[in-house]
């Protein structure tokens, strides 16, 4: 049950003793056809998992960079439908482990079912719903599980000790650590050591599940963050696409060459 | 068929998780803020019964607030209407000239227990933002206001308020660039800050705890309604309607909390129906479907898709796509029934309410709740009595009104 | 040495010319209106005393203009300042913002006594004219205001508030435009309309009649005032000093009215200083000479031919050129001091007590009240009250202020 | 006692059974030397009587017209010296009685002797003062008799029956008639035969004194009233000044011209 894949993938990277690079961007961004093309240079370039954006207009958790994102995507008109055509088409040629992360209305009109359903249908590994934490979760989860896909529990540092363990209880294999205080994309507020403390704390809970840290991971944090089971780097990525897309650069080039960076520095 | 659990308050009619009829409300938030919502969740629900606390919000609502605020006869309307006999609270006497202050108050008294040293809250017609700024400067509290530019720009009196007593405000350009996108904006702010700083969301929306809070503060309106109706009237008179205007819904749900129980009563919300030929803000009028917005399940304006539509309103206070769960669930129950008034009919209102009824000078908000007492009284017995909730003073809108309605100032 | 009778109200202190020590006051008016005022005199002097007057002008100042107002400690501003405590009279908590409400409303209940459809005013600040628009909507009399260009171009939201209750603003564009300019075109209006119309003067200036109207309703401030202090401290403090600006001198004279006799209690009467280094509006702090001002004897700033002068202050309410007979006497008998603050010390005023006290929002006129009790207030020791009148709202004067202070609006 | 020269002027016309024609104009309208020239014109074109304004600022009795005038003159910088100076150089030619029309804070920071001195000493006839009525005026009035100076009270049509025995009781030989409730220079209210009425009613209190009719009198209105004893004209001089100087026009010839015209219609 969950994501096989999911499971397969983290199993083959402990294997070889490496940590995910977990990607997000926003599907839409800047447009259909683009999003696509950079999700297929991200898998390309050596992400080992990525994370999709279903774009919701009224985000309490997104920092600016993927407001930006998210705001292109949507004024381009980018349907709950495109996205599950992009994990379709994406999903044709490349296997990488597609996470849509998503705000829960946007499930909610969709319908859970139906969501799941397509999900289930376009090969999609996992979801993270910002705003359905646990226990407000629990039956969506279960959902989830029941179709064999992941959904991923967040842990932030002000989660309980009493909350996590309920939490990791109920989780399945992948658990997004929140590394600060922050919307998405803020600079770290704690030391690399300190966050990896709590990582730490939090991981040992339960060992066998995969704990990755996301939340203000960029270019300069990340070799710092190396030994978590992975890391998201988010805000870098979409900042990137707006850069390129100010400059009249190609986005898609830039992002893959981000992500070569970005894996290097955490080999 | 949903019902209201007789003899216990409005705000406590949600199950176990925060729903109300098992659908509105909740607290659909970021992990992150869960435990600061645990928190403020167990320090309310102790709080709200401490006498020490209890004795600390009555004096400030008292002595700064000047509760309670007049429950006047509009003699001249009434005359002029020729039916139902039309009463006003007169909310807009409460310091700061709206009820946003009950909810402003009590935040920063609670900030104050929480041992926060910096409080933020969103605002839309710029009475949430003024009062938390006004009782942040009273209780040494570092204060932020998250609000829309285009707020900003109609509603600058309220930015001058503000500004005046230290607030430092976060202008938010997403969007609509009006309440909405300051409510979501606050949320975030608090997602990074929830450590140092209290929050205070300035409706009945939001997470189910910043419903509660806000409810239990305006409360204090129809309490004092109530005392005063059997002041004037002996008893609370048979033939009653209570009209509101429905933005987020707190000063609806203070006016109605009382009176839930005795459903002899009337209880009238008036949300914002835009410009006529125009987008409006009118959830519960219009049968939107229940969508989550800002951390709550409610009737929203959105699309398909689940995104939050643009909403218009000429009342800035108004002008908002979502509307509190504890209006679904009345609405839902029967117990409330919900229309809307278009920006013509609440200009019409505001002119004629002004020019009979000097001391009554309400804003574009509650101007809709005079449009509809304006509609339904000519055909009502003058047995029946309607008390409007003139929640807001009009001079923040001053510009907007003067352009209408032609005045040359 | 002149005495003020011990026992005998402020505005009964006159002769039988209504001269107060012999040489303040008096009703220097055209023949045509020397029968409008004795008819004036006779009603209010019998009106004063009669019961159903005083529960009609009882009940409209409870209920619409919602006294009593908030007395409240200033704990910041008095813990930031090291020395008295420092009180406040929220008397903008009053009914459309400011204490000329008291004068409008017994005003337009006396034009109703007498009467009368029309009322006519001159204001200033706004403030007189609002609030007689208000009363006069209220009371079904047709209102016009007077009111210099100047001043309406830097009151607008007052002007709006008169729009909308249906008054009529009659620009005044000679001498300086400002209030001067608007009670003397006033007065010439009910010279020529004296028959139909009744007239309100907008502070305690004016023949004696309307000084005596006038400071006999903003008495209402000082009553509740003494019973608050009673409730608070059990007695009416040793140490007490009272602040109030003073333009006309209607609000000082009210906030004054109870505590004449008791000479413990130290009256401090606050002026226009103007900007620095330019004109003022502060006859008593300048000692100018007395000359004859709309219609009464006063110390009035004027050249040496007997021509008034014009007048210089941020603050429109108490840019005015005479002061009332009330303040001559209490004056002239050593009973108050009076003192005056600049422009610049008003706004540092302001700021200071905004950001503190964020309850009270002083418009410029109180802004110099609590300017000298900042100047004063360290002085003194910790068991000394100062209780500063903070008699108008802020927000009529946001442009001027934002703008002095660099707020960005 | 009080002025000898109005009485024979008043018993003059009597005689002659001529209505007395009253002008009013300001001192120093539209400057100091003009309004002299404007004096003797008016003189010399058959007035009867010259009133002569002290401009104030803050006038409470006066209408548009006289309002302007007053404005002129005060920014032009005329002083209550001026005035005695016009005065004095007038009589040095003419003998037309000189009434002073003003306010009393003029005369009061003036000082009320020195100001009742200088009238003696330049020949003035009497004093109006708009704002020091019956009694206020009383010890005023005392002292312009002492001076041989007519202080000359006015009545209203608001004025009572018992005021008006007391007024024209304590009154010297002329008496101004307010001919309706307005400022100076509005429009007639009543018909001529209602003024009239008013007027006589009023008259045969003590029908030795004179009394003249001013507000609102115009080249319209005249002659319906020249029963009167005397009529005054003010606005409608102050109204012609005003228009010549916007047209360019020399104001002496002007209201020379008007005078004539007044003074026939009343013969
Ligand atoms: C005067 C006034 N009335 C009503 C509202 C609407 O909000 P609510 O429905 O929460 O009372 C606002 C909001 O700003 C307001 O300022
Ligand atoms: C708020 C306020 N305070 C003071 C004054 C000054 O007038 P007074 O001295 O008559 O109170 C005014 C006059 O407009 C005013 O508006």
């Amino acid at each position: 049950m969950t994501s096989h894949t999911l499971k397969k993938n983290f199993d083959k990277l402990k294997e070889k003793k490496e940590t995910a690079l977990i990607t997000y961007t926003v599907a839409g961004d800047p447009d259909k056809e683009t999003s696509l093309e950079i999700l297929k240079s991200i898998a390309k370039s050596g992400a080992n998992i990525i994370e999709i954006g279903l774009a919701h207009n009224t985000p309490i958790g997104d920092g600016k960079e993927i407001q930006n994102s998210a705001h292109r995507a949507i004024s381009n008109g980018i349907l709950v439908k495109d996205l599950f055509d992009i994990i379709e088409d994406f999903k044709k040629n490349y296997s990488t482990d597609i996470i849509i992360m998503t705000y829960y209305n946007m499930i909610l009109q969709f319908g859970a079912d139906n969501f799941v359903n397509e999900c289930r249908r376009t090969k999609v590994s996992g979801i993270i719903c910002v705003d359905l934490p646990w226990p407000e979760n629990k039956e969506f989860a279960e959902k989830c599980k029941n179709n064999s896909i992941s959904f991923i529990q967040l842990v932030a540092p002000t989660t309980s000790k009493e909350r996590l363990n309920k939490i990791i209880k109920d989780s399945h294999e992948m658990i997004y650590y929140i590394s600060m205080l922050s919307t998405t994309g803020g600079d770290l507020k704690s030391s690399p050591e300190e966050i990896l403390k709590n990582y730490n704390d939090v991981k040992n809970i339960d060992p066998s599940k995969k704990y990755v840290i996301g939340f203000g991971i960029t270019e300069n944090t990340i070799s710092a963050l190396k030994s978590a089971d992975g890391l998201v780097v988010g805000s870098v990525l979409c900042k990137e696409i707006t850069k390129s897309i100010k400059s009249g650069q190609n986005p898609v080039t830039n992002v893959a060459n981000m992500i070569v960076k970005l894996k290097n520095k955490i080999q | 068929m949903i019902e209201i659990k007789k003899g216990i308050p409005l705000i406590d009619q949600h199950d176990e998780n925060g729903f109300y009829a098992g659908k509105f409300g909740g607290s659909y938030v970021p992990e992150t803020l869960k435990k600061p919502i645990e928190d403020l969740t167990i320090a309310f629900e102790k709080l709200r019964y401490d006498e020490s606390f209890l004795k600390e919000r009555d004096y400030y609502f008292k002595n700064f607030i000047g509760t309670p605020t007049p429950f006047i006869k509009l003699e001249n309307l009434t005359k002029h209407l020729g039916g139902a006999n039309i009463w006003c609270k007169l909310v807009s006497k409460a310091t700061g000239g709206a009820h946003k202050v009950y909810n402003a108050t009590v935040h920063s008294l609670l900030a104050k227990r929480l041992g926060k040293k910096y409080i933020v809250g969103d605002t839309g017609a710029g009475y949430a933002g003024k009062m938390l700024s006004m009782a942040a400067a009273k209780f040494n509290l570092k204060c932020k206001i998250f609000m829309g530019t285009k707020d900003i720009s109609r509603q600058a009196i309220n930015c001058f308020s503000m500004k005046s007593f230290g607030a430092e405000i976060v202008p938010v350009d997403s969007g609509s660039k009006t309440l909405v996108d300051a409510v979501s904006e606050c949320i975030r702010y608090w997602v990074a800050n929830c450590d140092t700083t209290h929050m205070a969301i300035g409706s009945t929306v939001g997470p189910n705890i910043f419903i509660k809070i806000c409810a239990w503060s305006t409360a204090q309106i129809s309490k004092e309604l109530k005392s005063q109706l059997i002041s004037y009237f002996g008893s609370v008179p048979k033939k009653l309607k209570l009209l509101n205007c429905v933005g987020g819904g707190s000063s609806a749900a203070g006016f109605f909390n009382e009176f839930i129980d005795d459903e002899n009563i009337e209880l009238i919300g008036i949300e914002a129906g835009g410009p006529e030929n125009g987008k409006h803000a009118a959830p519960l009028t219009n049968n939107c479907k229940i969508g989550v917005l800002h951390g709550a399940a409610q009737y929203v304006l959105q699309n398909s898709e689940g995104q939050i539509e643009e909403t218009e309103s000429i009342a800035a206070g108004l002008d908002y796509p979502g509307v509190s769960p504890l209006h679904c669930f009345l609405k839902e129950a029967g117990r409330a029934r919900y229309t809307s008034a278009s920006d013509e009919e609440a200009l019409e209102a505001f002119k004629l309410v002004s020019r009979l009824e000097g001391f009554v000078s309400p804003s574009l908000e509650p101007s809709h709740a005079f449009a509809e007492a304006i509609k339904i009284a000519p055909k009502l017995s003058k047995d029946t009595i309607l008390v409007v909730n003139s929640c807001g003073e009009s001079s923040k809108d001053h510009n907007i009104i003067a352009e209408k309605l032609g005045y040359k100032l």
